[in-house]
């Protein structure tokens, strides 16, 4: 049998497999390169990028839970000059498109950060951040209200011509309709999920674990609750969805898919196995070289209810 | 890098401290002293993230096998805390385990013609014993080591045999002198006028002192955080201490895990 | 020193400690007898009661997650006579209170139940479930919409005179408003979190696992997000608060009642430790030895943040 | 009840399938065939949930020591299929675990006067062998025993040692007739005219076609289900099945683990 076709084309970008890192556990692209064939990979998304360099949270910033880690890194980033000056450079060597994720505080924070990345040749698209539990104005609002959320991508979507994602919160009693706000805003795709509210508490200081009391929960753990939503999304919209949440292996890669994901982020299992990645990318070519399925994108959507 | 190593050993110190011998590569022969280990402790899901551990002691050993290649080992010391190093201590000759190392930077050797004070207190001394086996050499090292009691003292002998001068302090005597390991340090620093260096590992409130220390009397310290750690490799930041220019506007965040563990205390904002 | 207060009050019901048994999972209490000294918790919750016998989802019903499980049993039970016939008789012998889980389908159904639980001696309080995510017309609307919530609690608070704990579903943006609503239309007592909806996907059938597609997750892989909305619920609102949500030792219970939660109740850990409910009582108590704490009430919502 | 095991021994008996001894209360030696364990795998979160194993043997052995009393065993036949069982295969004489048992309604033993067939397919078998050992004594006892290939036949000798005529057929003919089971089985009990009952445990399709012949031949048939299980007590109602009289409005739904996990075949809806 001939190598099957991995390759899936999200929002015009062109993947050569299915399998992307997620935002935020995966630093540049250039903190894993000593682990993983960046080459090997669907796409980098890079870490939440704001116009001016972000502090974050104070520390302890991350706790492990059962089966998943609640993070309040609080979008420390470096902000969009030293982005462009020190990290692009190392992506610029990378055959490997690059999605810049973002976020704002405003709606005309999101423009002008769109209007920015616009012009950034390195930059394959944009995925919104309108989900971030951890920062009081940073996409709270717009993540979990659709009106917000068709503000801030209708804003986007103006003034950047390049392919626009939206990173959907999970946080939410309709994800169905959250998706359409966003779509009728001309996002051409959907990702999702971002982290789960959550919190930890430490019986022996009697206080929170996290400096900033509650943070995300990813991971293993909330995986059932993504592909709930994955599935959920994928049967509302006709935009590409692409799966997020728990993704350790190859098999749980190819279930988003079945679920209705046209692609895929890995989060947490960066941490554990540095070059998850690629191994997930692997462990999906076997499975169809094993099952004889000779494109993956027949696997989309593939699930029978 | 990233392997799969070979547990050689895995041995009680001293009442719930553990020191594990593993194989490694031959590449991390060149591991620095105050580099460390992130290890996957099961090939599961529970514990989650990989724990991060100094490096105690590298070494290479000749082959069994007269003609075949010698062999690198990493040792460690670790106290059990939790799930993570309860499941370790578990391990026996012949277990596996994933490693990535060597991270972080490490200690900054200086000049051999200065003395060198090393600062341990607890597990806080696993990263001092690979350091000062690499300063012996060249410098006069002293190293103060303390702990709760004598159960948290460990080494010592191994210490010694470096031609180390050890001094050890318990908070409630049971060992050494009696009293907190920076107070005994503080005491024969100032003795003498001679040019040193500190290096210091233990946690944060004794770190403080030693800071506090280096300041006064104007020493130059260097010491080794710990931080919750998800990655080990600057890109989750979850690790971040505040370098000394912070300000919320300007944030002057540094990774213990890439960054560090081992800082220049002058580099850190104590506050 | 001696033996510590563990006991605690809830909307009027005396429980000799804060452990009760979560609704579903621990069946009329009978069928625990054997492991469990039920005179040694604080309360038994039993499942999800409708007026007519309910026949529930297909199977599989069922499955693991990480973390977790799934379910989709979809409130399969005996129906209220048969209660009474049947299961009221055992709950009599037992010297513990005995609070029922109930549904219904419309607000008059709620009413209808909630009188004839009135009327029973054995019933020392009613726990609306207005949050079961499996049965499309069985809780969905008035768990995730506030004004759904307030009326069908009003409905129940008019019908009975026992006290009325609500059952708070996680699946909303805003838990805070549920907990207000609820609370406006007099329930006593709020406990949380129901399941969180979420699916899993059988990668060789190609098809979902539940026969129901989706389930309620449930473990130790939600504890984080229930934790945060007890948190949020507890510094809201001044009924009492239960806490529920992946609780498998004293210590997580304990993290609860910092949390602001006056009681707590134990569900999946019954099925890996039939006796975790008892032994969860015992360790709070070894706790509050062990640090020379006299009354547990002392530690409900002392959480410094 | 619930109580700690030892484990006495856990042997592969053929690729991929084990054979468990553990040690058991007393009470335990009144267990029935059919009833079955469950076993929490790991004293952890991972995985979560018990799984559930029939009883392949129960018997008591005499102390090693002179006077003492003597002990009882349990012993479990299992096939690795998932991590449950794959952490289960790792186990060693010594390890312990936590057992709940005995579980479930066991088989019926009806009239020592009629023949008895068993019917087992694969790890189907796990059940049938304490059934026949219970059985033999008073009746005359035919074993049909398939699987897909010869690694799938197990305990053949056992069974034979009983006194137990058996029966073997795989679907590729490595060992035994070439065949399904069910089918080497109908045309032995359609040969004779003597008065029987059926016991069978093995996959669904198995089952199915199980109660097909007895259906057509008029013969009593008692079948050991497998579902999911959460509680293994009648509590979650995650393992029922539909019973013969099952309607929407007036559901009859039986629980494998309490009502069952044996149920004569008529009792229940086979579509
Ligand atoms: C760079 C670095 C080097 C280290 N070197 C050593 C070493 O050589 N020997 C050694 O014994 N330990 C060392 N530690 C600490 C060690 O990583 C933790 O003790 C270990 O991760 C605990 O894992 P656990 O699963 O047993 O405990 P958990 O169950 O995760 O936690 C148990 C307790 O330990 C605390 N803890 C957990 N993780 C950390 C952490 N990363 N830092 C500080 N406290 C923590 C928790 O607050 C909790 O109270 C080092 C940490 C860092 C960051
Ligand atoms: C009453 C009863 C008695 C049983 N007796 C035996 C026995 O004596 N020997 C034996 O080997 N097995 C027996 N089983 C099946 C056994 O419980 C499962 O194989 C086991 O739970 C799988 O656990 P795992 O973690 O290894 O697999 P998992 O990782 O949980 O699952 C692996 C695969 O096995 C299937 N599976 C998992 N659990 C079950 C289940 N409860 N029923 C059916 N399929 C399942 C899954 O669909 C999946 O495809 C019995 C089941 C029941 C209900
Ligand atoms: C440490 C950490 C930092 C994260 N930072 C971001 C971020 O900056 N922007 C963003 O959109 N999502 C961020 N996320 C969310 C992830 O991209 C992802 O949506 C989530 O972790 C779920 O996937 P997982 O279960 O595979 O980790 C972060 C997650 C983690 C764990
Ligand atoms: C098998 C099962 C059945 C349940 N049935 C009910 C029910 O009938 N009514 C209800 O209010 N909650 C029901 N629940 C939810 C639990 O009562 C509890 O809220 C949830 O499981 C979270 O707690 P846990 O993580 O301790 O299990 C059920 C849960 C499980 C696992
Ligand atoms: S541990 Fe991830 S940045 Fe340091
Ligand atoms: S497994 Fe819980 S009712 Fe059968």
């Amino acid at each position: 049998m001939n190598r099957p076709d991995l390759s899936v084309e999200i929002a015009g970008i062109k993947l050569r497999n299915p399998v992307m890192t997620a935002s935020g556990t995966f630093g540049y692209g250039e903190e894993f390169a000593e682990y993983v064939n960046l080459e090997k990979i669907g796409a980098i998304i890079t870490k939440g990028l704001s116009i001016k360099p972000k502090a974050g949270n104070p520390t302890p910033r991350i706790q492990e839970t059962t089966g998943g880690m609640l993070n309040a890194i609080g979008l420390q980033n470096v902000g969009i000059d030293a982005f462009i000056e020190k990290k692009v450079p190392f992506l610029r060597t990378v055959d490997t498109p690059a999605i810049v994720n973002f976020f704002g505080n405003t709606l005309e924070e999101y423009a002008e950060l769109a209007g920015r990345l616009d012009t950034i040749p390195e930059v394959a698209g944009v995925e919104i951040n309108i989900s971030c539990p951890n920062v009081k104005h940073g996409g709270i609002v717009f993540g979990t209200d659709p009106k917000a959320a068709y503000s801030v991508v209708k804003a986007v979507r103006e003034a950047t011509i390049k392919p626009v994602i939206v990173k959907l919160s999970p946080n939410v009693t309709d994800i169905v309709e959250m998706a359409w706000a966003c779509v009728d805003a001309e996002a051409d795709a959907l990702s999702l999920i971002n982290t789960l509210t959550g919190m930890a508490v430490d019986l022996k200081t009697r206080r929170p674990v996290l400096a900033n009391v509650t943070g995300g929960l990813s991971g293993p753990a909330v995986k059932p609750v993504a592909l709930r939503m994955v599935w959920q999304v994928a049967n509302a919209v006709k935009v590409p969805v692409i799966g997020i949440g728990g993704i350790m292996t190859g098999t749980d890669a190819l279930e988003f898919m079945l679920a209705g994901a046209s692609a895929v982020q890995v989060g947490t299992a960066n941490f554990l196995d540095p070059a998850a990645s690629e191994r997930i990318a692997r462990e999906m070519e076997q499975y169809l070289v094993e099952n004889g399925i000779s494109d993956v994108k027949e696997l989309i959507g593939a699930l029978q209810v | 890098m990233q392997f799969k190593a070979t547990i050689v050993s895995n041995q009680e110190v001293s009442p719930g401290y553990f020191r594990m011998r593993i194989t490694a590569p031959p590449e991390l022969a060149g591991a620095k002293p105050g580099q460390f280990v992130m290890l996957r402790v099961r090939d599961a899901i529970d514990p989650l993230l990989r724990r991060p551990f100094g490096i105690f002691d590298v070494g290479t050993v000749p082959s069994e096998y007269p003609g075949c290649c010698s062999s690198t080992y990493l040792e460690l010391l670790y106290k059990v805390v939790g799930k993570g190093t309860e499941t370790l201590s578990t391990y026996h000759h012949g277990d596996h385990i994933d490693v990535i190392a060597p991270l972080g930077t490490g200690f900054d050797l200086g000049d051999p013609e200065e003395e060198k004070i090393l600062v341990g207190g607890g597990i806080g001394i696993a990263p001092l014993y690979y350091l000062a086996k690499s300063l012996v050499e060249r410098s006069r090292v002293r190293f103060f080591l303390g702990g709760r009691n004598r159960d948290d003292i460990l080494c010592v002998t191994e210490f010694e045999r470096l031609g180390v001068e050890t001094y050890v302090s318990t908070d409630d005597g049971t060992l050494g002198d009696r009293g907190l390991v920076t107070e005994v340090m503080e005491r024969h620093i100032r003795e003498d006028g001679r040019e040193k260096t500190i290096y210091a590992c233990g946690p944060m409130p004794m770190l403080k002192a030693v800071a506090g220390i280096a300041r006064q009397t104007g020493t130059p310290c260097q010491v080794s955080l710990e931080a919750y750690m998800a990655c080990g490799m600057g890109a989750c930041l979850g690790c971040v201490v505040k370098g000394k220019d912070h300000a919320d506007e300007n944030p002057d965040y540094r990774c213990v895990c890439k960054d560090g563990p081992v800082f220049a205390f002058d580099q850190l904002m104590w506050v």
